[in-house]
């Protein structure tokens, strides 16, 4: 793998950012270029929020993913706006505990996870991101599990570090989904 | 060497600053350069730094113009309507030889506009960042790791020639995480400045940082003077990065921001066998004359990418004057261009060059 | 069979786009409703200000406009002196009132510009992301004052109703807050003598609503409220702080 | 008797009409999820209610609207 | 027809502002114009009109908006530090499509720099007034009697393209007296405006005056289009002055008072059997490109005169496109170039070309 | 033998170019002694703003910084901020301070800044000819009220020590005036203590001295001062207006 | 007589500017093409005050007299510093009254008028400007005895009518002078 | 006996030091115009003076110099 483009999509508050980031800084410790890119608005809650996650063996150009490699999308509103740009062949990833429509595009593979529901069975409330970062990482392999470790725990802030192992746990529900 | 680290552009603004002994951040709130002061108020107060939040832009740079008076390394960070309140403040600078880093996280305008990523900026940070004649320095860098090179740059070569500098960014730039390597930090100098209004301790006589000369021919002597400086930087720190250019028939120009998006669509157009290159200037003021000049002996055409409705192109076409045609491309208000749109017109164009 | 919450004639039917439970919804709702009162909606202008609150241009049915931050006093300034039989209000929050706009509110009360300027204090800048406004308690942790607001440092906070009451100007310099019910139609009656007074030319009023900010504050929007009471009402106690009367002047 | 409607398309869930209600029978619909995301409020004793409109007062979002 | 009568520039601005209608003025004391604001104090209250002074320029620049927003006439004068405070303002009111005037007697810069007439501003009159892509309209006069004219024009002008324009003076036109004759008084035309907010009195929907837009394709879609009212001006509205210029090698390009000065030493140079003429641009925005084109055909050589570092030279270089050489000769900081100097520069320039 | 009159070392040689009979000429000299008998010439910064006194950078021996109309609070922060062991005094007039620098004003005062504010009252824009000023009192006529002040239009004065001395980080708001020998005594007195209290660290200081113009108002200088004494000090009451006092914080 | 450019200057308060307005009105009555142009300062009194008058039969260039035809010199300091720009050929007019110090150009037509004494002797302080302006109407000619009267007239404001034969005397003075 | 120097060439005729001196013995001196067009001041009477300082205390131009 050389290239890889993902959108991570969703409601403000599903940690979006974070799933990217974590990918970013897996990526970082897996030796690859990379940007990790949010989308930003008034600070006012509520609305969508998404981004753009580039890896690569070269310069990164443009950080912001226009037609995904693949696309993450944690609500409806996500699906319905960026299902069009995913390139042909590429990945849709959608939390169906959630979304409940299906994906139209068929000349993409389509993951449809529970992650929202896995995350609360396991009580991991709000760790729907990490279940789906699970199973993107077993789909595309982006980075090694260790570095994928890695890169979540420098994505954590030393002062939220007991929220660690519960992400932990929420990627291994994903990659054994 | 330091640590690989992944940070967003504007924190490693703030941070790159302090690693070039900046100790004094004054600045107002507002978005997408939020980050900037959000970084420099934790960190200030960790090191003996200063770090205020001023009532407004017109106090942030008047702030920065007495602590900058005063000899310290001083810096301020705002987006683009701040940068137009700070207009009065900055040809006060600029008038008083004093030294300064200004950082402008460009969004879409004009008025309010909106708080996407823009480079509609340029004009007023390489032409006419205010009234009267005068120059800033502006560095335009394309990557987070750049940013924080430039940074220094910056303070240098402002303190260097006794004027402000700009870092001109965009939401895009301040906004995106990269990896990073931070410099070793400086320590502060903030007492080298013999000319600085600092207290003479009667020690030397009085200083006075002023602009106000009601004679006119003193005032033009110092401005013709202040001239002279420019040309001297115009002729020795013009900086730019050449992509594919030697061979290159076609040559987008295209800086920060938009350089990322051109870069990816070089790359497509490449692939399709089409001869096209970059240069992507880093500093726009003093504009990289001399390599736009050379390419333009043997390119075929100049496009010059921005997200504005075309404001460096001319910059290009002073260069050019006429040898080969430029053409522009650019979207505005926000929207960042893709590389497909950018490929359509590298496609476009070599069918005419061809 | 009569209704109670009806939406007021002077709001549009966009849905607001605050944050769940920011008190600048129900502020908008007692304007709309004083404007109907006083059926004035056909000649109103509104100044909208940069802050949250900027989208009210889509939100009241009167004339908008939107001022740069924290010029709204002299927009107003120059819609009223364009058209005096227009009643202008402005919205503003406390970083546009208080901190860029300080002398554009200063010298609007002082020429006693008739006009009204509610006055949003929610002691945090809400639509950049929560950094310390003019009206930061001391103490109080925001993005900008992570270790609290030192005020050996970053100042101290400004009373506004106890400042501009000194000047000649002021009509109306009166404090209100909406957090219960009492006080949502204490407020509203202020915000109604205001516009009242600005009919009658008296001059400058200024509505000062103690509001919340439960993004910013990070708090659930009924713990914000509590918060309210406990920390922002001490500080700036309600009252009027300065009136004319009702009389000729 | 009052009847007390809540716009479940405006609401935001953000209970300031629980808190205002002085007969407590005002809580969050957890079974719905509106469009943006939030759990509406709804009367949980439509009878027990007085027409006394605080909830309504209290809505920053003039989602309650109550017939008396 | 009115009476001839000897008028100081300034005051000619402010009878002119009037006879065409103005009856709004906010604006706050500077040398070289207060003479425009003192007439206005006292002409206005006789005539049922407004004149305020504000508390500052940033404040004038907002009154004007709230007027220009109600729907009114409105104007404000200062000089060019002033400009630099209203920055901001001037590129809300582009942003919103508010008409107003703003007259700038320029004065020596950067920051307090002088008070005597410079040509300073000219990059910031026309390329970057503030922050975002916008325009405004630029006149140039060069006599009182032209003031005077071009006021009602870019009254005018700015209502029909809803957009701010600018009469740029200075010093020397602001504090001269000339004859003039003042055009009929029109009537106030202040209720015609449909966008205004003036209050619907309940008759039409709200009017919105506003520059937000959040969302980057309307803020884009909404440059766009302003852009394309800038093509029709720029295609339509173009005014230059041509003096001897037909059968001229070398042709001045000057405005305002560095072209009476330079009309001088072409008398002169003239004399001398030296083929030198004039454009004299009387909009610099929308800059006289087509009349400076057509000349670029035959003449030799270019010779931009400003009382500046060089700013309007690079705009007649885009257009000569490297056709035939331009030149530049300036003072600055407040010095009026003299006849003789200018002269010298031509026989300089006449040696070359021959 | 001893020395009256004698030229401060706090000032310069060059002859001031203020108009005869202008006061801006006394209060130079009672900064520079205040200067002199603090001994703190080698570590005091002034701050020149915009107006007739701008070219006090000219006259003042102490290293000077020359800030735009209005700014020079924001100018007098900075400095003061990088160099604390500074003093740092602006010297300002009504128009500068009370005008454009009113938004600067309020907030250096309101953070308590360690500043001494020199604030010249005369009533009028000098420098520019005599223009209105926002201390301009009811009715007098100036360039730009030719017809005199018409509060209703142009608004009403601003007393400004009455304005700050709400604000917490006041440390001193007196008035004073240089009318006759007692009074140029007492002002240099209150001049003194507003250094004494910044080197202290004790926060804002102003003190505003009622001068004359005798050019822009149109009389001889020793009219003005009659003027001054009997239009000014009426409107403008001299007194101390907030003083926290010689103790501990 | 095509082109007649003037340079008067004095201290403040001389009347240096009134004397070149009146010039300039009368040259307007003239039918002429004129301009005048004052020297500006800040408004501290004190210091020199100069002001330029062109008239022609032309167009006016440029509105300030570098190399008067006539220079009007009512103190010192302005003689000292004007004396040299005056044309070959040329006229030096000096109050002096005030003015002891001789001029030195001998290429030029001196004139030294005791026109403040004049003035004051006919009970005119303050009109030395009106003596000196009816000299130069006498050596010059730049308008008729009409139009001069017409100048002076327009030049006064309504309100200082009261000065207008005060004027007229000071005027007719220098013309006898 | 104190002696009052006024600096001809500072002094500006504003007669502040003329008003102030509780002696009236101070007066310009309209025999000299000095070098910016001003009559300086002059003690007519040095006999009678005082050396109270009142005079320098009012000059605006620092032009009084007394030596008591
Ligand atoms: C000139 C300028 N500076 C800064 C900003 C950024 N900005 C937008 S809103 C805001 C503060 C809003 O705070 P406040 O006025 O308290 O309103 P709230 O959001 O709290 O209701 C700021 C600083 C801007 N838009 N323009
Ligand atoms: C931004 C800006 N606006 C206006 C001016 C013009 N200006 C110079 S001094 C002055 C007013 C001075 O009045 P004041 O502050 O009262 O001082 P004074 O001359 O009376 O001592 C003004 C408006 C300026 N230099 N800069
Ligand atoms: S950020 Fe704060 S002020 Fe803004 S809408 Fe949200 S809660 Fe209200
Ligand atoms: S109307 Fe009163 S009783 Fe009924 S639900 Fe609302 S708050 Fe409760
Ligand atoms: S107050 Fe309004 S928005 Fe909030 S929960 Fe109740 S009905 Fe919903
Ligand atoms: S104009 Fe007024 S304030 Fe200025 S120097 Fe003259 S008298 Fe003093
Ligand atoms: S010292 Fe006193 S008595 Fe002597 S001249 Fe001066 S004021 Fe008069
Ligand atoms: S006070 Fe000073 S300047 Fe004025 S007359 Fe007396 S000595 Fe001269
Ligand atoms: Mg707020
Ligand atoms: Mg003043």
């Amino acid at each position: 793998m050389t290239d890889l483009n993902v959108l991570f999509a969703g409601f403000g508050g599903q940690g979006i950012l974070f799933a990217g980031k974590v990918m970013a800084y897996a990526s970082m410790m897996e030796g690859k270029e990379l940007s990790w890119l949010p989308s930003y608005g008034p600070e006012m809650r509520g609305g969508t929020a998404s981004c753009s996650v580039c890896i690569s063996d070269n310069t990164i150009g443009s950080p912001l993913v226009v037609n995904p490699d693949v696309l993450v999308a944690m609500n409806l509103p996500s699906l319905e706006r960026f299902e069009k740009d995913v390139v042909p062949g590429g990945m849709i990833i959608v939390d169906s505990s959630i979304v409940k429509k299906d994906v139209s595009r068929t000349d993409v593979k389509v993951i449809r996870i529970d992650a929202s529901k896995i995350a609360e069975d396991n009580g991991l409330k709000g760790a729907a991101n990490m279940v789906i970062l699970g199973r993107l990482f077993r789909e595309t392999g982006f980075c090694s599990a260790e570095n994928l470790d890695l890169g979540l725990q420098k994505s954590i802030p030393a002062k939220k570090i007991n929220l660690l192992e519960n992400n932990r746990k929420a990627l291994s529900l994903g990659i054994e989904s | 060497m330091n640590e690989k680290v992944l940070m967003k552009g504007n924190e490693a603004i703030a941070e790159a600053a302090i690693a070039a002994g900046c100790r004094h951040f004054f600045g107002y709130p507002i978005t997408p350069q939020t980050e900037v002061a959000a970084y420099m108020s934790k960190r200030m107060p960790k090191i003996d730094g200063v770090y205020l939040q001023a009532e407004s832009e017109v106090a942030s740079i008047n702030m920065v113009l007495g602590a900058g008076a005063a000899g310290v390394r001083v810096m301020t960070s705002t987006s683009s309507p701040g940068v137009s309140l700070m207009a009065e403040g900055i040809s006060y600078l600029a008038g008083s030889d004093v030294p300064c880093l200004i950082v402008n996280v460009q969004r879409g305008g004009p008025g309010l506009g909106g708080i996407q990523p823009s480079q509609a900026d340029y004009h007023q940070a390489t032409k006419s960042t205010a009234h009267g004649d005068f120059h800033i320095l502006v560095f335009a860098p394309s990557t987070v790791q750049e940013t924080v090179d430039l940074i220094s740059t910056a303070f240098d070569l402002g303190d260097k020639y006794r004027m402000p500098a700009m870092v001109l960014s965009d939401g895009m730039l301040g906004q995106m995480m990269e990896p990073v390597v931070l410099p070793e930090p400086k320590e502060p100098d903030n007492d080298s400045k013999e000319w600085a209004a600092s207290g003479h301790q009667n020690k030397r006589a009085h200083n006075v940082v002023n602009s106000l000369y009601i004679n006119p021919q003193e005032l033009e002597s110092l401005v013709i003077a202040r001239y002279e400086r420019y040309a001297e930087i115009e002729e020795n720190h013009q900086m730019a990065e050449e992509y594919l250019a030697d061979d290159a028939d076609i040559i987008i120009v295209a800086y920060g921001s938009s350089s990322r998006v051109s870069r990816s669509a070089i790359d497509a157009a490449r692939k399709q066998g089409i001869k096209v290159g970059m240069i992507r200037p880093i500093t726009l003021w003093p504009f990289p004359k001399k390599v736009i000049s050379k390419h333009a002996e043997h390119a075929k055409a100049f496009l010059s990418v921005e997200m504005s409705m075309g404001q460096m192109v001319d910059d290009v076409r002073l260069v050019v004057n006429g040898r080969v045609p430029v053409e522009f491309y650019g979207r505005t208000g926000g929207v960042i261009p893709t590389p497909k749109e950018i490929l359509g017109e590298i496609v476009r164009i070599n069918g005419g060059v061809q | 069979m009569t209704v109670k919450g009806e939406r007021p004639h002077a709001l549009t039917d966009a849905p607001f786009h605050y944050c769940p439970g920011c008190t600048h919804g129900i502020v908008h709702r007692l304007v709309a409703e004083v404007i109907d009162e006083l059926g004035v909606e056909g000649k109103t202008v509104g100044v909208a200000s940069v802050g949250c609150s900027v989208f009210t241009y889509n939100y009241f049915n009167c004339d908008m406009v939107q001022a740069p931050h924290g010029r709204a006093p002299a927009v107003a300034t120059g819609v009223k002196r364009a058209r005096p039989d227009n009643v202008v209000f402005t919205y503003q929050g406390d970083g546009d009132l208080a901190a860029i706009g300080m002398g554009e509110t200063v010298h609007a009360a002082a020429r006693g510009e008739n006009i009204v300027a509610i006055f949003i204090n929610n002691a945090i800048y809400g639509m950049t992301g929560g950094q310390m406004a003019p009206t930061t308690l001391p103490g109080q942790v925001t993005q900008t004052t992570p270790y609290g607001r030192d005020v050996s440092v970053a100042g101290n906070p400004i009373r506004v109703c106890e400042l501009l009451s000194s000047l000649d100007g002021v009509a109306l310099a009166e404090r209100v807050t909406v957090d219960c019910v009492k006080n949502v139609r204490a407020a509203k009656k202020a915000i109604k003598k205001a516009f009242e007074y600005q009919m009658a030319g008296k001059g400058y009023c200024i509505i000062e609503v103690v509001s919340t900010c439960p993004t910013n504050w990070g708090m659930s929007p009924t713990d914000a409220v509590q918060w309210l009471r406990d920390n922002m009402l001490p500080y700036y106690p309600l009252g009027v702080y300065k009136d004319v009367g009702e009389g000729e002047q | 008797m009052p009847k007390v409607t809540v716009d479940n398309n405006i609401c935001k869930g953000c209970e300031m009409c629980v808190v205002a209600c002085p007969k407590h029978i005002i809580s969050l619909d957890k079974t719905i999820t509106n469009n943006k995301g939030y759990h509406p409020a709804h009367v949980t004793d439509q009878d027990a209610c007085t027409g006394c409109g605080s909830c309504a007062t209290m809505c920053p979002d003039v989602a309650i609207r109550i017939e008396v």
